[in-house]
């Protein structure tokens, strides 16, 4: 195995050494394959927009009654518990930036504690949607009231939703992995990489939202 | 390890010390970030995939030689044409070369000492393991072997026989295991999209932070830019089969209809979705092959390359287009008229810039000293065999006569004569220029000539008589046919024998060379311009021995090298 | 053999001639440009050694370039705007046109008319008058089947949960194969048809000819048989092909696949019709589509089922009245000797391997076995008289016809001397 | 070394959370759904949710991920995935919508 590349060498909060790269480079490197990485995340999501456009232009009646199921409410409250969450996310990088690990830590665990909100959020409305027997499997669901179009709307609902807080998840993981790295006074301002990925990711999924929100809670 | 460490004789052969021996054991092969070992595991599980795909193609080819042929059962055949397809083209061509040539060899010609991120190189190989591992259980129907163990079998053990497209509904419903094949081979060709995401996405930041200084964006080697078109592709267009198999698993898990037409779904938005990526993907086979010839011509015409920037803004140009013509496959499939037509005229879009190409590299031959070693030989086969597969091409792509040609023998053809004749030839190509870099050694060059005119005679022989019956109108994937297709059946079995053949013996030429030849190879064979050539061959580990600095320009042919101030091989 | 097949609609011409003009484009450019680059590699082969770095440094032409870009610019859009307005004509609807529903299924076509003339199953025929065209209405009720008629030089796919169309003009009498040419599965490569195209008076005819609705005789169920597809998976001659085989089905006793054993009655073979995954037969993959038909044809199907497992023969009305439940007196004693004899012989079995029509099944048959001699296995010979017919019943190994397996059971013990008579009268009544 | 990335001061990003948080208000109040229908444009509502939304997202984009200061080539590589997205979106409803297919009243069964 190559030597390991989280050596402390030069001190407190220096960059890995690379025999291929030198820190600054590795920086930008990491920083880009990062976007290249979102950029893949977009098109994941953009398949599942795609076909919900396709099945609300082909069955808007039942989809816009289908919409009213579900509860905005929670829906918008979502959205500001990430938008917060994108925020301090965003301040993190800020206090890396400044040499600031513990500012790094508070703001990351904030915004983990904002993701757990969201992921909690999202269980109450789950179990909503299964005590009304909007949930695949009850006898609702199976019922021949349940028209198809009903079936599609929430299969794209549950779909999306659900793959866009798996995300949350593993954003949490990553801003976990990050908080630890950080109380270990890991950063400085000449190596704050990881902060700065976990940051770009933890933005996207929050980004995602902005647009599940509007078009599965409020589109009639 | 400065300089002194290795002793490179006088024609730049590096004996010891290089990225071969300079680590020994399995541990140090299987757990190596050094992007060129990476490559050569690349290169040996790919083999393997291959010649298993070649047998299952050879069979196939056996059984169609009379129109009621015993040899196979329908569902056997059905069972082989898919383990063919998905072989080939999933876990042979794909990573075919970015993984094998480019690996090794985009370092290299940049002047860097490895790709950007090393450990997700690695990384990526063993996604690529994985994927294979489950591809080959998700074919082998193994939901109907588990329940044969719980002992509530029903029905019969039924390999995926879905052909490696997974069509909706036959895919889900009565495919292998009752759907459940097709979900487990879809999730392997995930896991396999995820390594060529990442390949893809290595590549592109290398080329962007990590070229020799000196090196400009229009002074990079033609196969970096064929390389950089293709990452861009794999990058972009990779993820959404990810997707496109969630929404089966959703579909068969919640009971919701996205693609079943029982359930109110549209079997022709999985087509769309499923050819989203697969036309791309056919891209990614071909263009680093278009690099590489792109590289051989002017090293053995001694000659710049006709057009360089021609060259390079046709290949982002293919890269392009190629997002925007995916449904030339669905002419037939039932989409609107004015989609259909649409489709058609950006098919044609991709015509041009391949024309280009073709006409520059046979221009690039004009004046040259031309000498016609084996790397030269698959060359200008790959100019006729392309000319062959771009021209039917566009038969397929207008309109009018796809109606007809759509899913016949025509097809089967145009798309071997595009991949076979196009991507495989170029990688043979490529492994036969490469190899005194890869291997240090040099293969047998009469055998391998010998074994290029096996290659070209039994390829053609196998597939122009598939054109034809494509002409007569014989429908694709058909284990029995009606009699008058029989003629040129066998005719393209005879000729099957040959292709096996040839390509057995080519492999086994650079095989056996690699370990028996004697000969050392010095770094610089061809006496090239270009920065590959300036490392030792083999290279040590970290590519070259002090870092070059870019002065000659790679296609700067005409005057001796000592003028340019190359020693004939290794450079300062 | 021909390359191009037959041109056998108004669109087949105008198809050609495109067809033809691109190959002979494509053939002109490809030698074109190959003959360039042989006759570079031959002209400018290295002849020695010192002239490898005398080449000239030609980085490009822009003239040159633009030229090879803009003339296959123009030369692609041309052919693309040619097939695309080829395309419309292919799919042009004629005002006045006759309209034939095609319905797809797993292995089968079928064509329905207006008048409610169909035809369907393996030896399906589209039957289309010459000069008149056509509109073809495509559907399929489980997998995407694609119609392909190369003489007319047309296909389109039968996606299921949708209708699909395509029409042509027939212009040449004479009869065409049709292909599905989308994979479908096991029988993708034998699911064809026939277009038979033939002169208007015929085709009204034929069109006209929609054959009553017999009762559910064993010959509707025959023609069912073969227009559903039956035949494509259920033998009759006991060889399996991807289902059970018909013969000698009725009244069997059958292994499921959750290990239960069901009498294959009536009531099983009307349900499997219906709903085959239901009680599936173990080691029989879950192929079979379900079938929603008419009642007579229900009853047709399963008097068919019942004429294979026990044969149609001579003395048929003799065994059909016996076997008919409501005519046939419960007291044997009101029937004739050979009557017992034709019902025991039916109820024991003996018919699932001796034929009462002369066909060779398992057994030899028993249509003029009676009186006859018989060469054994060991060479020697013997007459069938009551001796010999006993003792077969009881020892049937102790001498085997030859040509026969030795497969007979015993009956020793489960026929009566006087039932074995009343077989024996049964055997001399079936001269 | 500090330039490593560019920075930027918490204050703005306070500001751009304000912006935020106001946009989603507004494109709640702006649904019919939830405002009872006071302000209808039929089909058009999703197009003025999704305007709304593609704003609120370049915000985050240009402050929270810094993609103002970046080099070009990142921008490059954000806007190829959005635009195969408006791409595979075009290619999907030139199809379905435009389709002629014969009318279901035809009874096949």
């Amino acid at each position: 195995m190559a030597e390991s590349v989280y050596s402390k060498v030069g001190g407190r909060g220096a960059p890995p050494v690379y025999h291929h790269i030198d820190p600054i480079n590795a920086y930008h490197a990491a920083k880009f394959g990062m976007w290249l990485f979102l950029a893949t995340e977009i098109l994941l999501f953009s398949v599942l927009f795609t076909a919900f456009a396709i099945y609300n232009w082909a069955y808007f009646e039942s989809f816009q009654h289908a919409a009213t199921k579900l509860d905005w409410k929670l829906g918008g409250l979502n959205t500001l518990i990430l938008l917060f969450s994108s925020c301090t996310a965003a301040i993190a990088v800020y206090k890396a930036q400044i040499n600031d690990n513990q500012g790094v830590v508070k703001n990351f665990t904030v915004s983990f504690i904002c993701g757990l909100a969201f992921l909690v959020i999202k269980y109450f409305e789950y179990s909503a949607k299964y005590r009304h027997g909007y949930f695949p499997g009850t006898e609702l669901w199976n019922s021949a009231e349940f028209s198809t179009q009903y079936k599609n709307y929430f299969g794209l609902y549950y779909v999306m939703t659900g793959l866009h807080a798996l995300h949350v998840l593993i954003g949490m993981g990553v801003l976990l992995w990050v908080i630890f790295l950080a109380r270990r006074e890991r950063f400085s301002e000449k190596y704050y990489t990881p902060v700065e990925l976990a940051a770009l990711y933890w933005h996207l999924v929050d980004l995602i939202w902005i647009f599940l929100f509007p078009l599965l809670y409020l589109i009639d | 390890m400065g300089a002194a460490d290795y002793q490179v004789d006088e024609k730049g052969h590096l004996e010891k010390n290089n990225y071969l021996n300079c680590e020994k054991g399995l541990k140090s092969w299987l757990f190596t970030i050094d992007h060129k070992r990476i490559a050569l595991l690349y290169l040996g599980a790919m083999i393997l995939f291959f010649l298993v795909g070649g047998l299952a193609a050879v069979l196939i080819r056996l059984h169609l030689w009379s129109s009621d042929s015993k040899l196979l059962s329908p569902d056997m055949y059905n069972v082989l044409f898919t383990l063919h397809g998905v072989l080939m083209i999933f876990l042979f061509i794909v990573p075919g070369i970015p993984a094998v040539l480019g690996n090794f060899l985009l370092p290299l010609m940049i002047g860097a000492k490895d790709v950007a991120f090393p450990r997700l190189n690695l990384f990526s190989f063993w996604i690529y393991l994985l994927g294979a591992l489950i591809g080959f259980i998700g074919l082998l129907d193994p939901v109907w072997l588990v329940s044969k163990i719980k002992g509530s079998a029903i029905g019969t053990w039924m390999p995926l026989d879905t052909g490696w497209t997974f069509y909706t509904p036959y895919s889900t419903s009565t495919g292998a295991g009752s759907g459940w094949g097709t979900i487990i081979m879809t999730f392997a060709a995930f896991v396999l999209g995820f390594s060529s995401i990442l390949t893809g996405l290595n590549f592109i930041v290398t080329i962007h932070r990590l070229r020799a200084p000196g090196l400009t964006w229009f002074k990079l080697p033609v196969f970096v830019w064929s390389l950089y078109a293709t990452s861009i592709i794999q990058v972009l267009a990779t993820p959404v089969v990810g997707i496109t198999l969630l929404l089966l698993i959703a579909e068969k898990v919640l009971g919701v209809g996205i693609f079943d037409p029982e359930k109110g779904g549209d079997p022709i938005l999985y087509q769309h979705f499923f050819w989203f990526y697969s036309h791309p993907v056919v891209y990614i086979m071909v263009l680093p092959a278009f690099g590489i010839i792109g590289e051989i011509i002017p090293i053995f015409s001694r000659k710049p390359i006709f057009g360089y920037s021609a060259v390079v803004f046709s290949s982002v140009g293919i890269a392009a287009v190629s997002f925007i013509v995916w449904a030339h496959h669905m002419y037939t499939a039932g989409m609107s008229p004015f989609s259909q037509a649409f489709f058609s005229a950006t098919t044609f879009g991709v015509a041009i810039p391949t024309a280009i190409k073709v006409f520059n590299w046979v221009s690039t031959m004009y004046k040259g000293a031309i000498s016609f070693e084996a790397p030269m030989l698959y060359a200008m086969a790959f100019v006729f065999l392309f000319m062959i597969a771009g021209t039917t091409g566009i038969f397929l792509a207008t309109l009018g006569l796809d109606i007809f040609y759509h899913d016949t023998y025509f097809v089967v053809a145009h798309f071997h004569y595009t991949i076979q004749g196009g991507a495989v030839i170029g990688l043979i190509a490529g492994l036969h220029l490469w190899f005194p870099k890869i291997t240090g050694k040099m293969y047998n060059k009469k055998l391998a000539i010998f074994a290029f005119w096996l290659i070209f005679i039994g390829f053609n022989v196998t597939f122009l008589p598939q054109f034809i019956l494509g002409v007569q109108g014989m429908p694709r994937r058909y284990a029995f046919y009606i009699p008058e297709f029989e003629p040129m059946h066998r005719l393209s079995t005879i000729g099957m024998f040959f292709n096996a053949i040839g390509y057995t013996l080519a492999l086994l030429n650079l095989a056996l060379s690699w370990v028996f030849s004697k000969e050392k190879a010095p770094a610089n064979p061809y006496k090239a311009l270009g920065l590959e050539w300036q490392a030792p061959s083999p290279p040590p580990h970290d590519n070259f021995i002090n870092t070059p600095i870019v002065t000659v320009g790679r296609y700067d042919y005409g005057k001796p090298l000592e003028d340019l101030g190359l020693k004939g091989g290794v450079s300062g | 053999m021909k390359i191009v097949p037959e041109k056998a609609s108004t669109i087949a011409s105008d198809f050609d001639f495109l067809n033809l003009v691109l190959f002979i484009a494509s053939a002109f450019f490809t030698v074109a440009i190959v003959g360039v680059m042989l006759y570079f590699a031959f002209r400018y082969r290295r002849r020695s050694n010192e002239d490898l770095d005398k080449t000239p440094r030609i980085y490009g032409n822009h003239i040159l370039e633009i030229i090879w870009t803009a003339i296959p610019t123009v030369v692609v859009i041309f052919i693309a705007w040619w097939g695309i307005v080829l395309r419309e004509k292919m799919f042009a609807v004629d005002s006045d046109h006759i309209t034939v529903f095609v319905n797809s299924w797993k292995w089968a076509w079928e064509f329905r008319y207006e008048t409610g003339k169909k035809s369907s199953g393996k030896d399906a025929v589209l039957v289309v008058p010459v000069n008149k065209p056509v509109k073809l209405i495509l559907t399929s009720k489980d997998v995407i089947h694609s119609l392909f008629i190369p003489a007319v030089r047309v296909k389109q796919d039968a996606v299921p949960g949708s209708y699909k169309y395509m029409t042509f003009t027939p212009t040449r009498i004479g009869e065409y194969p049709i292909f599905c040419t989308e994979y479908c599965g096991t029988q993708h490569s034998t699911m064809m048809a026939k277009l038979r195209v033939v002169s208007q008076e015929e085709f009204d005819v034929w069109v006209n000819y929609v054959e009553t609705d017999e009762g559910p005789s064993a010959e509707l169920g025959k023609k069912l048989y073969s227009e559903l597809g039956c035949n494509a998976c259920h033998s009759l001659d006991g060889s399996r092909l991807v289902g059970p085989s018909f013969k000698g089905l009725y009244g069997s006793e059958r292994e499921l696949s959750d290990g239960s054993i069901v009498v294959a009655d009536d009531a099983y073979i009307l349900e499997s019709i219906q709903y085959p995954l239901k009680k599936l037969v173990a080691g029989y993959p879950p192929a079979m589509p379900a079938y929603s038909l008419k009642d007579e044809e229900y009853l047709g199907l399963l008097s068919f089922i019942k004429e294979v497992t026990f044969g149609k023969d001579q003395g048929e009305e003799l065994v059909s009245i016996l076997l008919d439940e409501d005519k046939v007196p419960e007291d044997d004693a009101l029937l004739q000797p050979e009557q017992r004899g034709a019902r025991l012989v039916q109820q024991k079995g003996c018919v699932a391997c001796h034929s009462l029509d002369g066909s060779q099944l398992v057994g030899p048959s028993f249509k003029g076995a009676w009186g006859s001699t018989r060469e054994f296995t060991d060479d020697s010979t013997g007459k069938v008289d009551e001796e010999y017919v006993r003792e077969s019943i009881y020892e049937p190994n102790k001498r085997i016809v030859k040509g026969y397996l030795p497969a007979m059971p015993s009956y020793q013990g489960q026929l009566s001397e006087e039932q074995i008579n009343d077989i024996i009268e049964f055997l001399k009544s079936l001269k | 070394m500090a330039e490593l990335g560019h920075v930027i001061h918490p204050r703005v990003f306070w500001k751009v959370f304000a912006v935020l948080v106001f946009l989603t208000i507004i494109t709640v109040i702006l649904s019919p759904r939830v405002s009872g229908h006071i302000v209808d444009f039929g089909k058009v509502n999703i197009l003025i949710a999704l305007s709304i939304a593609t704003i609120k997202a370049s915000l985050v984009l240009m402050y929270f991920m810094h993609l103002k200061f970046e080099g070009p080539w990142i921008l490059v590589y954000f806007i190829l995935p959005v635009s195969l997205l408006i791409l595979m979106i075009a290619g999907v409803f030139i199809d379905n919508p435009l389709r002629i297919d014969p009318s279901p009243e035809v009874n096949l069964s």
